[in-house]
């Protein structure tokens, strides 16, 4: 199966900053991406658990983003505006996908 | 003072607060009992749902007078300045960073909607019928002490108080905020016809709800004061405490100003007394990422709240029935 | 006439409407009010489990008769046949193509179950009493329109319409029909006996859960609409409307026939008038991906089932009125 | 005799035991009608609150006394000796390795709380008062059999045997223990009281949600049974099937001894006939996972759960009722 | 601790397309995958979200797949199948594994 | 941007033993982590679903960790103790991050 070089950008981000995020990623010209839930995590501002929560305050969410490498750098540029003051993680990673044209 | 007693007794031993304290008690002892996010979700939007609906169908019932406009303005002045209140005192009493004063202050100046429910459950044991409109008073104090709390970080010359384009927008139109007003208004609309197509649904099981969401909050503070025993300080402690009583010393002077009956009178004081956990928390994150969240939280759920469900409320009965001599 | 005019304006001021048409606004406004989706499922499971039950043991009531048997076939015919008419309409007041076309037909053959449900609350209010088993009607008119958009498909030589293995199974079985047929048969079966059992559970609270479940309808047909103002043409928009008309013409001509009572009749037409919005995009996204689900969708939840909802009903009530003389 | 058979056949045809076969059907059918994972948890603490809260609020009107002590004491003797019975029938009757082996026998020495529910209910309309305090059995001899199977894994000489620290309080303190038995004491604390708050709560609506739930059991058991066909000898489907009466008779000596009330040794006797499939599956997870779980949840929910809900209860109720003449 | 080179498949479907993609992998010989939630996302179709869907129609998953290195090539084969008319994306990249006797 | 080379450490294991494993984690040094949702999956234990399930026997999570290369191995250690005799998975695969200080 032909398969073409891309990168896959996963970004750990409060879920009160996911609609910033998104318009963010649509600006930089990104096609797609996906929100994946968050349980529950652990890191230097502590331990939280979305279980029982009601208030968005508290939790996370994942948002993958698979994007031709060309594209990497504006991407991480929005990302980086909107996390920046916040909590969270921006990890890169390189992959290979399929239906190259539909990113 | 007797009579207050025995109701704090007597409140005390409420379903709705035993329900909190095993809450509470389960998770100090990391049982894994936990209710899930969208069980809870659900929960608290058939409150909202229940009592925003009731309050508008007891107002399409009573009538709309110049008191219901002039307590929506004395809601919206308190939410305003009650943070400035609460900030100062913080700044006495304990070390917080001007951000995280700030932050709790905003919490201070809004308002929690189960406290506000339990206030009401008590207004109708010691057989009081407070103004339905109180409800929509509940839903214009949300927001502007987020306004508050952004404005003195703003004066204090942090960087962090600007703000960005859309928040204002987002606070006012918060989910809870659209639901309250939304099954007020349509509780106003359809009225006494509408309240008998749903009231079995919105009244009867409501205590039993209620019951439920207690337990579900008493797991979500208990966990959360386990986690945050070392920001909680005794000055923290202590303003958790007084801050609801100085707050509903001004609900009290807004309800008798505006001559609202005695069960008025003790909702407003609740109100002004207390924290919000829900909305404010949400605009915090996103206004002021650098407050560090287990400050507010823990003092609004685990400490405020708490004091008023056990004590607060009882006490502000007491001082509503003694000085509208209701 | 006047009759119907009050009571469309009665029914635009019913509960049930204003949290639709709340939810609606929410979603035009970007609140973020939202239910969580594992209670909207849980809603619309509790809706379909109530009103499979009630029509069962109304049956089991009301006995048997060769009239269930006719209105099941009728029924079954009305849903093969709705989508060929859609399909003409469709090419002729649109521009879609074939396939979105049929995609879109197969919708309005089928039909929704909270539309249903709607007639039935402002069929009691009129004092009319409907056919147990026309729950049993809507649950096999919910499939045999996929196959009829499929066939279409098939006959104008798009290579899409083969019919993968296993697809017709999905279709049949889909929760919604099981659910719905399932507890229809133990309502059947359980009678008055099963009925005492579960009345509080499924009778009383029963309009304040659809209260809900609209708004959450709400919601989300306003996030689609916002989203996909631009498919929405002229010529699509007046298809929204004037095929529920025609589909409830063919339900009302199916209802004389067969002799089914007022509101049997008003059922049979709102079941005609009324499009999917749960099974068919379901099916529709497995068998015709290539088909555009905005343009269904926001048809289907957008357009067809608040007109249904608020002006549909009341039409359809006083022809079935008029027409058995009831 | 004749009674114990139209009773048999009466609870065959009850909304509970269909809703439970509609699922199995709908399962085996692969329909993918499902219930959202956090509503059946939902369903599950509504079953635990309630009845919780009114075992405790019955307890508070008869008064605590000496058989409330004893009855608790028997049901922690049974937890921890039926599984030592379990064990060695499972060792004749099939070839399970001692791993499984112990695995399993740690189920049936634990309860079901749904089947003590579905006892409840067929105690009721046989004109029964089970004695309240049954919730609080229930609760004690939810954990002792797992320590009990994992004695027997120790004792074989097996490795995997050793408790793990942590895993003693994780088993006492798992969810639906701490909250049945909270649920439990705040019924004993609030009383008739409380009771009057609730009651439309977790009265009215139980059996409906009953329904509900064991309609998703029925999904679950026919999805698990679908899977594990294979693991189903012909010895173990036997053992299903025996052990619960075996237990039964276990609960009927205890019940006789303790003088209970002929509700009371109906419960005590499917306490001891009924498999956990909650709490001792979770803990097997942590503690054996060598320990096939398809084996004993299907037992448990696939084999036991049906047998003690069709025919176990009226046969406990024909036993209990000859015995104790009532 | 030792470890073995594998591929990470990812492939984000339509959850209506979950069985019968689960079923191609099954077939492909693939031995073990995991369904992870997907809550809402965006695309050249628009955005989506999952939140207060009642109907199957909408939602998507995250479908991920860790191989050997000889299976991907099978294993994408079946999962282009499925995907082939649907929206969804398919992503591969390199990872270690633990415990390589499990794949 | 200015990126930093990092692991990703990806572990997919019964709910149940969630506690267990992020004591573990933390113990080991972990600065972080989150913990996803798992819907289901299959593997030669068979196939599982989360759906209409009460019990915490069945579920899975996947847990998340991103690392500083150099504490991979401990982590691995640490995270092989506790699912040694548990069924789940185990990967980690390169990749870069952003804001290198909170790792
Ligand atoms: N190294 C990491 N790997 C994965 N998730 C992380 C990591 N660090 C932080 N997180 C997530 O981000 C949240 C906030 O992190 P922190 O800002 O360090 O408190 C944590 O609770 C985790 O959910
Ligand atoms: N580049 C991408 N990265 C991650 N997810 C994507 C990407 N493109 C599409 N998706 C997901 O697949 C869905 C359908 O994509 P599309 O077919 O482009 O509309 C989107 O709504 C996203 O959830
Ligand atoms: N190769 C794999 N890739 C992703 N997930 C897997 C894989 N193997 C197993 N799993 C997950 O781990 C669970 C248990 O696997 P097993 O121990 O093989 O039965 C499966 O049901 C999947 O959820
Ligand atoms: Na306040
Ligand atoms: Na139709
Ligand atoms: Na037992």
């Amino acid at each position: 199966m032909q398969t073409h070089k891309a990168k896959r950008v996963e970004i750990i981000i409060e879920s009160i900053m996911e609609d910033r995020l998104s318009a963010a990623l649509i600006k930089a010209g990104v096609t797609g991406f996906s929100v994946l839930p968050v349980l529950g995590g652990s890191g230097r501002s502590g331990h939280w658990s979305g279980e029982g929560q009601v208030s968005r305050a508290g939790g996370m969410v994942n948002v993958v983003c698979i994007v031709r490498p060309e594209r990497v750098d504006s991407l991480l540029d929005a990302a980086f505006e909107v996390v920046d003051r916040h909590i969270g993680v921006v990890s890169v990673a390189d992959c290979e996908v399929l239906r190259a044209e539909r990113f | 003072m007797e009579g207050t007693l025995a109701l704090a007794a007597d409140n005390l031993t409420s379903p709705i607060i035993l329900f909190f304290v095993l809450g509470v008690a389960a998770a100090f002892a990391r049982s894994d009992l936990s209710i899930p996010e969208a069980i809870a979700k659900g929960l608290s939007i058939y409150l909202l749902f229940a009592i925003g609906f009731k309050g508008g169908a007891s107002v399409a019932n009573h009538g709309v007078d110049a008191t219901l406009v002039l307590s929506l303005v004395a809601g919206i002045i308190l939410s305003f300045v009650l943070p400035l209140v609460a900030f100062g005192l913080l700044r006495v009493m304990s070390r917080l960073s001007v951000t995280d004063a700030a932050a709790v202050a905003g919490h201070y100046g809004s308002i929690s909607i189960v406290t506000f429910v339990a206030a009401t459950s008590v207004a109708e044991s010691a057989g009081l019928s407070p103004e339905g409109y109180m409800v929509a008073v509940a839903a214009v104090m949300e927001a502007p002490a987020i306004l508050s709390a952004l404005w003195i970080i703003a004066r204090s010359g942090q960087q962090s108080g600007e703000m960005e384009q859309g928040l204002v927008r987002e606070i006012l139109l918060n989910g809870s905020i659209v639901l309250l007003v939304g099954s007020f208004l349509i509780g106003g609309i359809t009225g006494d016809e509408g309240m008998a197509m749903i009231a079995p649904f919105i009244e009867e099981p409501f205590q039993g709800v209620l019951c439920l969401f207690l337990l579900d909050m008493g797991l979500v503070a208990g966990r959360g004061l386990r986690e945050a025993k070392s920001v909680l300080t005794a000055g923290l402690f202590a303003f958790g405490v007084v801050m609801p009583l100085i707050g509903s010393v001004f609900g009290l002077a807004a309800g008798l100003a505006l001559g609202l009956s005695t069960g008025g009178v003790l909702l407003f004081m609740t109100l002004a007394a207390s924290a919000s956990y829900i909305a404010v928390p949400a605009a915090m994150r996103v206004a002021l990422p650098e407050a560090n969240p287990s400050i507010y939280l823990t003092l609004s759920l685990g400490v405020t709240f708490p004091f008023n469900l056990t004590l607060g409320i009882p006490i502000y009965l007491a001082l509503s029935q003694t000085l509208t001599g209701g």
